[in-house]
C-alpha cells in the first residue's frame, strides 16, 4: 500500500515537474515549486528517510520560496523568450533519459536487503552505532562521527557558498550608508499576520532548538535546525521589517554565527588530536570514550546548526538590501 | 467497553474528516472564481483538520503523540486562516474585485467603481 | 480507516494539483499551494499513524509551523510590487 | 514604540511556562543533559522573543481565562456552518450568492481584532478580506451567512473576551 501512495506521488511530482518547464511565467513557477518540494517531502517520508524530509521542509517551506520571490522582486517574473532550435536540447535529453532508463534494468529491487549498497558499511555502522556511541538515529551517527570529514567540508560548503553570495550582491559594509531606509519594509496594516506571527516566532525558534537537540534521537540535527531558526526570523523580518530583524539580530551576529559555527566544528576536531586522538574522533573528549562521541556529535552539531542559520540569514539579508536599493 | 465506544467515534470522526477534505477539494474545482473559492479550502483548512486530529488523538489514547498532535492542531488552525488572510488581502489589494452578488452586481466584476 | 482517510488526502492534493496548473489568476495557485501545504501536514500525521511511527510527527510539527511564511512571503511581494507600480505611475 | 522595559514580568514567566511544557512534552525524554538543554533553549527562545517585541501588546493576557469557553461556541459555530458549506458545495444548483459584509469591530484592543478576524476566517463560509483600524470586509458564500454576521453575534463574543 504504501509503494502505491509513493508511486502515486512520484506521478505527482512528474506532472508538476513537467509543469514548471513548462510555464513561461515565473511567479507560477515558484510556486509551483513549492507544490514540488511538498510532494518530495512526503516521499522521502512514505521511503523513511525522516531526516531528509525535515530538511526539505525545514528548507523548502520557507526559506526557499522567500528567496525565490526576493530574487524575483529583482529580476522580473517573464521568462526571456528563448533563441534558436529545440530540438538539440530535445535530443539530448531524450538519449539521456533512455541511457538513465536503461541504467535501472541493472538495478537492484527498492528496499532488497541483498543490494550491494547494503553489503558494503551500512551493517558495520547499524552494528556499530550502539556500540561506539549508544544512540538511537544512525543517520545522525554517521553524519556527525563515522563520516566527520565529509560533514565538515558540507559546512565549510555552506560557509563559501555564503561568502560567495554576499560578495556577488554586494552588500555595503555595515555603516552610515547602510543606516538610512526610506521607507520601512515590512507589511503595514496587516495586525492578523502580525499579531499571529508574533506569537510565533519564540514557538519557531523553540522547535528548531528541539530540532537541533534531538537529533541523536529522532529525525533532526543541526541543519535541519538552522534553517527552522532561520525561517523564524526570517518570519519576523517579513512582518515588522527588515531593519527592524536587523535590529534584533544583528548582522555582525549573523556573520558571527557562520564563521563561529564552521570554527566550532574546526576546533573540535583540533581539540581531538591535542588529547591525543585523530581528527574529529571524538572517543578521546571523555573519560569514557562512549560519552566523549556523544559530546562531540552535540557540539559539531551546535556548530553546523549555527553556521546554516547564520549563512540562511545573511544571504536573505543581502537580497533584502539589495531589493531596497534603486 | 470504554475502548470500543472511543474506537467507533474515531473512526467516525476520521471518516467525516475524510469526507470534509473531498469535499474541500471538489469545491475548489466547482466553485467560481477565487474569492469563492476560499471558502472551500478554508472548510478543508478547519473542519477537516479538526476532525482528522481529534480522531487521531482519541486513537492514540493520552500519550506524548497525542500532546504533538494537539500541537500540531493548534499551529494549523493559527496559521491556516492566517495564510488565508494575507492571501485574500493580497488579492483585493491587488485590485481584483470580488463579485458581490446583488447588492453591487455587474460592473463590480472588473470594473472601476 | 487510516487508508482511507490518506486516499482521500490524495485525491484532493490531486484536486489542489489541478487547480494550480489551471490558475487561471496567480492568486489561485497560491491558495492551491496553500491547500496543498494543509494537505501535506494532514497526510504526513496520517501516515506516521499508518506506520505506526508517532515520532515521526516532527516533520509534521515543522510544517506547521513554517508552511505560513511561504504566503506570507507571497504577500510581501505583491505589496512590493503594487508600491513599486505606485512609485512608477506617480514618476 | 519603544520595545525594551515594559514586558512584564508575568507576561514573561507564562511564555516562558508555556514552551518549557511544550519542550518537555515534544521532547519526551528525561535526561539530565536534555533537560539542561532545554532549560538552555527555552531562555534562549524567551530571548529572543524580548528582542523581537513578543511582549509589547499585553492585551493577550487578560483574554486568556476567557478563550476556552469562546473556543467552545466557536467550535459548534465551525460545525455548523461546515455542514452548510458542504452542501453548498455538493449541490448540482451550487445556490451560491456572495456578498459583501463591512463590520465594524466591538473589540478595541489588537489581539481581541485579531480573534474575531481569525474566528470569521475559521468559520467555512465566511472569510476576512481586509482589517484595518477596526473594520473588517468579509466575504460571505450567500446571503445569509452574510445576514447571520451582520447580527453581529461573533463579534459581541470576541468583544466580551476582553471585558473585564
Amino acid at each position: 500500500m504504501i509503494y502505491v501512495f509513493a508511486l502515486f506521488l512520484l506521478t505527482l511530482l512528474v506532472i508538476t515537474a513537467v509543469a514548471i518547464v513548462r510555464t513561461t511565467n515565473l511567479f507560477v513557477a515558484v510556486m509551483l515549486t513549492s507544490i514540488f518540494s511538498l510532494l518530495m517531502a512526503a516521499n522521502f517520508f512514505i521511503l523513511d528517510a525522516a531526516d531528509v524530509a525535515l530538511t526539505e521542509a525545514a528548507v523548502g517551506a520557507g526559506v526557499t520560496t522567500v528567496i525565490f520571490l526576493s530574487a524575483l522582486a529583482l529580476a522580473g517574473d517573464v521568462e526571456q523568450p528563448r533563441l534558436g532550435s529545440r530540438l538539440l536540447p530535445l535530443g539530448t535529453v531524450g538519449v539521456l533519459a533512455v541511457l538513465i532508463i536503461y541504467a535501472t534494468f541493472d538495478k537492484p529491487r527498492l528496499g532488497d536487503p541483498d543490494a550491494p549498497v547494503h553489503q558494503h558499511v551500512a551493517p558495520w555502522y547499524l552494528e556499530k552505532t550502539p556500540e561506539y556511541m549508544d544512540i538511537p538515529n544512525v543517520v545522525t551517527a554517521v553524519l556527525s562521527s563515522f563520516r566527520g570529514y565529509d560533514t565538515l567540508g558540507e559546512v565549510f560548503v555552506v560557509f563559501a557558498a555564503c561568502i560567495g553570495v554576499l560578495f556577488i550582491l554586494g552588500v555595503r559594509p555595515p555603516g552610515p550608508a547602510a543606516e538610512l531606509p526610506a521607507e520601512p519594509s515590512g507589511l503595514r496594516h496587516h495586525l492578523i499576520p502580525q499579531v499571529v506571527g508574533r506569537l510565533l516566532v519564540p514557538f519557531i525558534v523553540l522547535f528548531g532548538l528541539y530540532v537541533q537537540f534531538h537529533g541523536e534521537y529522532g529525525p533532526g540535527g543541526g541543519f535541519q535546525a538552522g534553517a527552522i531558526i532561520a525561517t523564524g526570523v526570517i518570519l519576523y523580518a517579513l512582518l515588522e521589517g527588515e531593519a527592524e530583524a536587523l535590529r534584533a539580530v544583528p548582522r555582525s551576529v549573523l556573520l558571527g554565527l557562520v564563521v563561529g559555527g564552521a570554527l566550532l566544528f574546526g576546533a573540535v576536531g583540533v581539540v581531538c588530536m591535542l588529547m591525543g586522538g585523530a581528527f574529529l574522533d571524538y572517543s578521546v573528549l571523555a573519560a569514557d570514550p562512549v560519552f566523549g562521541q556523544q559530546m562531540g556529535i552535540i557540539v559539531i552539531e551546535a556548530g553546523v546548526g549555527m553556521a546554516v542559520c547564520g549563512a540562511l540569514l545573511s544571504i536573505f539579508h543581502a537580497f533584502a538590501a539589495r531589493e531596497g536599493r534603486p | 467497553m470504554i475502548d470500543v465506544v472511543l474506537d467507533v467515534i474515531s473512526w467516525v470522526l476520521l471518516a467525516l474528516g475524510g469526507a470534509c477534505v473531498l469535499i474541500g477539494g471538489i469545491g475548489g474545482l466547482r466553485l467560481p472564481n477565487f474569492y469563492t473559492r476560499i471558502h472551500a479550502a478554508s472548510l478543508t483548512d478547519t473542519m477537516a483538520t479538526l476532525l482528522i486530529f481529534t480522531g487521531m488523538m482519541l486513537q492514540s489514547g493520552f500519550s506524548l503523540p497525542t500532546m504533538k498532535l494537539f500541537a500540531i492542531m493548534l499551529f494549523l488552525l493559527l496559521t491556516g486562516p492566517t495564510a488565508t488572510y494575507a492571501l485574500a488581502n493580497a488579492a483585493l489589494l491587488s485590485g481584483m474585485k470580488p463579485d458581490s452578488g446583488v447588492e453591487r452586481d455587474r460592473g463590480a466584476s472588473g470594473g472601476v467603481q | 480507516m487510516y487508508i482511507l482517510v490518506s486516499i482521500a488526502i490524495l485525491v484532493t492534493m490531486v484536486l489542489a494539483l489541478v487547480r494550480a496548473l489551471l490558475g487561471p489568476t496567480v492568486y489561485d495557485r497560491v491558495l492551491a499551494v496553500n491547500v496543498f501545504g494543509t494537505k501535506t501536514v494532514l497526510l504526513l500525521s496520517v501516515i506516521a499513524f499508518l506506520y505506526g511511527r508517532p515520532d515521526f510527527l516532527d516533520l509534521a510539527l515543522a510544517y506547521a509551523l513554517i508552511n505560513v511564511v511561504g504566503i506570507l512571503a507571497v504577500l510581501e511581494f505583491f505589496q512590493d510590487r503594487s508600491r513599486k507600480q505606485q512609485g512608477a505611475d506617480n514618476d | 514604540m519603544s520595545q525594551h522595559g515594559e514586558a512584564q514580568l508575568p507576561a514573561v514567566l507564562l511564555l516562558l511556562l508555556v514552551l518549557a511544557v511544550s519542550w518537555v512534552l515534544w521532547s519526551g525524554l528525561y535526561k539530565p543533559l536534555l533537560l539542561g538543554l532545554g532549560v538552555f533553549s527555552c531562555l534562549l527562545s524567551v530571548y529572543m522573543a524580548l528582542r523581537m517585541g513578543f511582549f509589547r501588546n499585553q492585551a493577550m493576557m487578560s483574554l486568556l481565562p476567557r478563550l476556552p469557553g469562546y473556543w467552545w461556541w466557536l467550535l459548534r459555530e465551525i460545525a455548523r456552518s461546515s455542514v452548510e458549506v458542504a452542501r453548498i458545495i455538493l449541490k448540482p444548483s451550487m445556490p451560491i450568492s456572495p456578498t459583501l459584509v463591512e463590520l465594524a469591530s466591538q473589540a478595541d484592543s489588537e489581539a481581541g481584532q485579531v480573534i474575531l478576524g481569525n474566528s470569521i476566517t475559521l468559520s467555512p463560509g465566511t472569510v476576512t478580506l481586509d482589517l484595518h483600524e477596526g473594520k473588517l470586509l468579509v466575504h460571505c458564500l450567500t446571503r445569509d451567512t452574510a445576514r447571520e454576521l451582520q447580527a453581529g453575534e461573533v463579534s459581541r463574543r470576541a468583544a466580551a473576551l476582553e471585558r473585564n
